[in-house]
């Protein structure tokens, strides 16, 4: 076995990101997400890399998009206000087809709201909190360990499908600290060349354009066909999704992230308690696990949702089960002192296990 | 759940500069070096200084799942605050200690747990800094349930504070088994 | 009669006002109070020696400080 | 107080009677004090609403007996335009960080100021991001070690300390820019009379006016109080001179 | 019958807004809905308001957050990438509970995309382009007309519900040109005076305080449920939709803006070819009109969603449909030259009418 | 051109040959012009990388052969960061209107100059936002009719000319600021040189350069090409003088 | 659909400059006027000047659905771009008027719409100023199809023209009778 | 043979060259080209007169006049 590290889930994407061969970071402090830029700013150097504190998040997102157009894999990272300050960027960067990881470590909102974790970014995250209809890759990890593996992963498929790629945490998994096994990095699949990419045109014939401007006629529109075709490659090959006895299932529970870790905890009470009780964990939010949740139904028709929101997942379980199902949601919004416990979780399992 | 395996939950709070998050990273520590799984979640109120601190801690044989928990079985409570409002929460059958030095517990009584009053304030005091009231605190924990062992926690301890504060330890070891042996006894 | 008063639940310990004062009149002590701070201070000795400059009171960050004089009339 | 005292000095009646979450000796508590002394001196507390910006000076109004609006990071001076458009006969102030004023907000400041929107602007300089746990600030100084400048600010990559008070004085829409520091008794009561005189103005409906403030941040400096306090004199005032850098509270408002 | 006047949509949402009392606005140029400035910049000085072009849409939408605060009634106005700029301040603004009108009028994203028609904004508008879980009031008008009316209808919601409500445009609605009969505006209902906005203290006992930050244990939780509840009313009281030949209809055609303008012809086309085809328009995306669709859907099984972009209500009326239904979608992301015509719907009608 | 003819001006090799969209007697085409002059001159068309910004010149690609990013409306210097940081051998320059830079992205330049990024940053100042039709720009001169001004920009209510290239001289990191003027043919000459010594310094590694440009708008001015040409000098040069604000092009890089 | 009433929708299509939208408002406005519905709705080019230029009008007596129709049956073009671009998307059994002083319509031949060559620069020039084209082509257009009485569309220029370009009115007013008279004819 | 050419797909007619030329040897006439643009034209005449300077070609914002000169060997 590797020798173990013991980080908070903040470093532990860092340390996947620098794994991965990013070497480029521009962020904005904000909690409770800090230790990413922290940890950035001592390590970056030493590699050659560059860290930047941006002098804010819409200045970082277009720095990042400056550094992927320029043909590099590059991070940044934020939470609530400035999640939302970056969707103009984000925008940008998915209309001209750039990678990049953008880590959201959840804090509770609306508006300044409060540092605890929550979820009620998901429909931000996953919907497109931007203008013009795009889409990122959403990835959900729930530990320490997933984070750190999901870091690789992230940089591997934005760069594969040039789509950026979120990786949606929470307060409660980017402050939390456990073990971490690592591993060496070894790409998903065979990368792109990134040909695209601004360099200096040298002895190329055309200089490189990075662009989401589409003037002439038509040509818009099938631009949009084209990342929509990106977008149901992603659904048709990349989604992740972790179940747990769903084979003999009465009851279906299902949470991602920091949730989900609750859950885990409320899940095995219940068995315990002798209730048929499954969990269905997606790991990536975009592309959503529709196949595991309609399959899944077919057979239980019973599914609760679980979030730190007042319900935005469970639109997308709503949308994907057998039209059977019966689909029920459990949720806080978050903020101090708000956290569900899996006492809780296992309460709402007992009741909704009944009627 | 493996009832064979060790799960267990430890919640500990206080104030902020009470060293409430650093003995909660310590223990965590000390278990994952010990080859346990451990996880370790801290909260904070929204002030840097004089706000609230809390820290769970699980350590497990097997994978942890939620690293909160609603009902913590070990519970370590470092100022009146957090006995107001933890006490009552402690697991049915539980186990409470409490920081006598600071906090009157005339007020709570529970007779479905065990708890333990530890006048940590002054035996850090005697061990020579008041601020190692949390170390006496984790050692009284050890001593009533062994989670991981007290060797391991201190072998932590020497990897966990940086060098220039490598001087402190002995009196932090110190404060460990005065605490461990004040609850042995 | 006091000139001086430092109010207990205000002052947080920092140490400015006792900087401030010209005649070094105040000093910070062991006694905290329920923020766990320790308390700024003026001996009765003091307070009759103080001028009612207000130094310290400008200084303190936490307002913690009201200085008054006797009325000359 | 007794009948036969008079009273020299007190806490402003524009102050709750609160203790403030601030760190021991930080200097956001100081600002308050003499912000909160202007409005009583010019019978203002009635007729003013604060905007609170982002930092460790959000609770503006848990201190402030006023109206307040809290701002996201940076807007305050935007908000405190939306505001005052809609009550140009009330007192707006913004109360803003560095991190806030200087970095995030930059264009916001910028742009109320080239306005000459009637407003009041209190600056606080610290040096670092405190509320958010001590990183760098556009005016962190040269070398200075914060959380996101571990090895020092690199002058070449990080950027320079910015003068933000130099900087909005070249503004044909600023009336007012100072600078002022609250580091000894006596520049404590010339910051408190430059504040004064930047209400004054508004209430004169002079057009904007801009106080920077120098002030201490022990907890992310990683200095007593006392140690903190003097690095104002020693290391900033270098970087960042006291003094008034505009003034037109002569000319026609 | 009153004088009619011949107006763009952009025109006949300020009118409207003036009317409605509306006497501040803050905001941004850009295409396609600079009309709305330019008409504002003429009017307002000369009945005593203030029109005032920002420095960025960032800065607009915060100018908004203090004119609301201090109690009046106040617009800005946007499209595409300015919308995601003020993504942080509206929810601010959201969480701050603060009324106000934001204007969206569509242009084809994503990044700067171009400034042609579309509706790939309806999930920003309606799922919360910003972050922390809220929503929006969205109104979608489909004619100049009811651009006029819905403009006052979101300023009496707005005010009613303390919450911000957008008016979800397009370029289409938004540049043409027809008839508008102004009526005097009355208000929908008696509405709550405004005690908690800032004034200066004067007497009162308390200072007013406008904010989002919620520390004390439980009090951010408590907030949103306490929105969430304001949300639920929404979905109560103030639904409004338009249907046309539901009730025998074999087929249901749903869309709404400007794709329903083009669609309400083809369903005329169809209808005169014989076809029994019906039409769902949304006027309210938020809240969302679930109940007739799910009505309508209990006798027609059939529904033809078309939107221009990808996809995107087609899931609200998804989950919103009797279980039976079988929801389709048809959908043009557009751009130059990618308006689609009734004639081609039409074509979609016939299409999903046989099979 | 035959063989036995000397070329004493010709169209750019950095641009391509293609026909403009800018309107008749824009002077959006001049700079373009003048940035690509100076490439040819250093021989830096390989290697430079241009940052297209929102505006008339946002297609500033399909005129340029050289690689280009085209950055979101006024983020041109901080998508120019992202680019050089990563590139830093490579020439990086950002195009950029009034609006565009000294609007929404007042924070990006400023800070991008603050942080002293070794950029060519060339500012074509119109008075107005083009592209979108002509309303107000920070720049727009007192008393300028536009359609977001239709009374005349009001210096009370609608804020003041801003003037960038004193502003942005301040800055620690600013190694070079000026402004000049293509209303005539010396003036052009006087600007190529100082955009050329622009681009110089970069290759020098000097720091942030900026170039501030006084164009014509004749179509949102509502001027005929020539009356535009003469507004220059008449109306907009007593509100922006030309000249050098700051040279440390001396100094060492 | 009732289809005694009366919808009937036109298109035209030039470059910026020729006063395309100018003649499709006043067309619209007049409608409006004579108490019909009408809509307008306008495209461009990104480029402000010299790009291509559209619209579409609407005149009916009900309420009208889509402002624009994907084959309309009233078309004015009036350059060679427009041409190229709309003349195969004219209605089969529509009317197509075109600008035969720019338009080579050689290669454009389609029996199954009515085809009208008008050499509305040429007219235009002879009126006195060849930006009056636009004009020539409108009043062309209503004396093959009378959507509103070219009367209605003269009073609706005297609305539309501001103040200060009054003195023009006489010149268009000879450029729709001129059209109108060319394609009487 | 020509010193001054001006390209007519570049022209736009603005006319600054015109006022650009210390000679005043340019026009813009009422030819147009396919944007429709009039066209700056220079006689065969003036074409002789033309001193090369290059004022002109300075000034067009198209980029539309390239300048040449006999080689004097
Ligand atoms: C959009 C956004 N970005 C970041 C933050 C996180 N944040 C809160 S306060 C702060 C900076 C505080 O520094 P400063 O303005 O200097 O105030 P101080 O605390 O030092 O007084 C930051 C970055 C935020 N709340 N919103
Ligand atoms: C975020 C955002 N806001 C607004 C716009 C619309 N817009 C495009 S260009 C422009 C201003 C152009 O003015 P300027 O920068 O002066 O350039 P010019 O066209 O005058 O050369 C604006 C506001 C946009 N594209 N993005
Ligand atoms: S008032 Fe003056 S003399 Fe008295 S204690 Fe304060 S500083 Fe000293
Ligand atoms: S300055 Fe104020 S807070 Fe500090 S020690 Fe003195 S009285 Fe206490
Ligand atoms: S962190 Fe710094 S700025 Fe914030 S309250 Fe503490 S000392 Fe003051
Ligand atoms: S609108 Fe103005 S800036 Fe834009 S191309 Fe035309 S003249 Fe140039
Ligand atoms: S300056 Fe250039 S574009 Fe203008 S008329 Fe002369 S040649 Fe033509
Ligand atoms: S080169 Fe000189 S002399 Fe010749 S046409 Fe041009 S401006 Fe006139
Ligand atoms: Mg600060
Ligand atoms: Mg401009």
């Amino acid at each position: 076995m590797n020798k173990r590290l013991f980080v908070k889930g903040n470093e532990a994407v860092c340390i996947g990101a620098i794994a991965a061969g990013c070497r480029y970071y521009f962020g904005y402090p904000i909690t409770p997400q800090n230790e990413i830029p922290e940890y950035m700013s001592r390590e970056l150097p030493g590699l050659g890399g560059t860290f930047l504190q941006a002098e804010s998040e819409v200045a970082a997102i277009n720095m990042v998009l400056g550094a992927s157009a320029a043909g590099v894999r590059v991070m940044t990272s934020s939470s609530g206000p400035g999640i939302s300050l970056k969707a103009e960027g984000l925008s940008y960067m998915a209309g001209s087809e750039l990678p990049a990881v953008i880590v959201n470590i959840m804090r509770c909102g609306p508006g300044l709201g409060g540092i605890d974790a929550s979820q009620a970014d998901y429909f931000q995250a996953v919907k497109g909190g931007g203008h013009g209809g795009y889409h990122l890759i959403v990835l959900a990890p729930d530990s320490i360990q997933e984070l750190y593996d999901l870091s690789m992963v992230a940089f591997d498929l934005a760069d594969q499908y040039r789509v950026p790629a979120m990786i949606l945490g929470d307060a409660m998994i980017g402050q939390m600290k456990e073990a971490l096994i690592p591993h060496p990095y070894q790409p998903l699949a065979e990368l792109p060349a990134k040909d695209w990419s601004v360099t200096g045109k040298g002895n190329r014939v055309q200089g490189n354009t990075v662009k989401s401007l589409f003037l002439q006629d038509g040509a818009l529109e099938a631009h949009n066909w084209r990342l929509h075709d990106r977008y149901q490659q992603l659904k048709d090959r990349e989604v992740r999704c972790e179940t747990i006895g769903i084979d003999d299932a009465e009851l279906i529970l299902t949470a991602f992230g920091g949730a989900a870790r609750i859950a885990k905890t409320a899940v095995s009470m219940a068995r315990q308690a002798g209730l048929k009780v499954g969990l269905i964990r997606p790991i990536t939010l975009f592309p959503f696990p529709e196949q595991v949740f309609r399959q899944a139904t077919e057979r239980c028709r019973r599914v609760l949702c679980v979030e730190l929101n007042n319900g935005q997942m469970v639109e997308d379980v709503r949308l994907s089960v057998d039209r059977q199902a019966d689909v029920r949601f459990y949720g806080r919004p978050g903020g101090t002192g708000s956290l569900p416990t899996p006492e809780e979780l296992f309460e709402q399992l007992q009741k909704h296990y009944k009627d | 759940m493996d009832n064979n395996k060790m799960n267990e939950d430890v919640f500990m709070a206080g104030f902020g500069g009470q060293g409430i998050l650093l003995v909660g990273n310590l223990l965590a520590y000390a278990a994952i070096e010990a080859g346990k799984n451990a996880s370790f979640f801290p909260a904070y109120g929204p002030e840097k200084r004089g706000g609230a601190a809390m820290c769970s801690v699980i350590v497990a044989d097997q994978e942890i799942g939620s690293p909160v928990v609603g009902r913590p079985s070990n519970v370590l409570l470092l100022n009146q605050d957090a006995m107001a409002k933890y006490y009552p929460r402690v697991r049915p059958g539980g186990l409470c200690l409490y920081n006598s030095s600071l906090i009157d517990a005339s007020g709570h009584q529970r007779s479905d747990i065990c708890s333990l009053a530890i006048p940590a304030n002054q035996i850090a005091t005697e061990v020579g800094n008041v601020k190692l009231a949390n170390m006496v605190m984790l050692g009284a924990l050890l001593a009533r349930n062994p989670l991981v062992q007290l060797e391991s926690v201190k072998q932590a301890l020497d990897i966990i504070i940086p060098e220039r504060n490598k001087r402190f330890i002995p009196a932090n070891l110190q404060a460990l088994d005065r605490g461990f042996s004040f609850a042995t006894a | 009669m006091k000139k001086l008063v430092i109010d207990e639940e205000f002052c947080k310990g920092c140490g400015l006002c006792v900087i401030a004062c010209p005649l070094e009149l105040i000093t910070v002590g062991t006694k905290v109070n329920k923020q766990g701070y320790p308390l700024a201070q003026i001996s009765d000795a003091n307070q009759v020696k103080c001028t009612a400059c207000s130094a310290c009171a400008r200084m303190c960050p936490d307002a913690a400080i009201s200085v008054y004089l006797p009325k000359k009339d | 107080m007794a009948d036969s005292m008079i009273t020299v000095f007190e806490r402003p009646h524009s102050l709750k009677p609160v203790p403030s979450h601030f760190c021991s000796g930080c200097h956001h508590g100081t600002v308050h004090r003499l912000v909160a002394e202007a409005l009583d001196q010019l019978e203002l507390q009635q007729q003013t609403i604060g905007i609170a910006s982002v930092g460790c000076s959000v609770l503006l109004y848990e201190y402030f007996d006023i109206d307040v609006v809290e701002a996201p990071h940076g807007r305050a001076p935007a908000v405190a335009t939306g505001v005052k458009r809609v009550h140009p006969d009330s007192i707006v102030f913004t109360y803003q960080g560095d991190g806030d004023l200087a970095a995030i907000g930059t264009a916001e400041i910028i742009h109320a100021a080239n306005r000459g929107e009637h407003l009041t602007v209190i600056f606080v300089n610290n040096t670092t991001y405190g509320m958010t746990g001590g990183q760098m600030a556009p005016t962190s100084l040269g070398g200075q070690v914060t959380t996101t400048t571990p090895y020092g600010r690199d002058l070449e990559t990080d950027g320079n300390p910015i003068r933000m008070a130099e900087l909005l004085a070249l503004l044909d829409g600023t009336h007012f820019s100072a600078r002022v520091s609250v580091d000894a008794p006596r520049r404590v009561a010339q910051a408190g009379k430059v504040i004064h005189k930047a209400f004054e103005m508004q209430k004169n409906r002079a057009g904007f006016a801009f106080v920077e403030v120098l002030a201490a941040c022990p907890t992310n400096w990683g200095l007593s109080a006392l140690d903190a306090n003097e690095r104002i004199s020693q290391e900033m005032m270098p970087c960042f001179p006291l003094g008034t850098f505009k003034d037109l509270s002569g000319a026609q408002g």
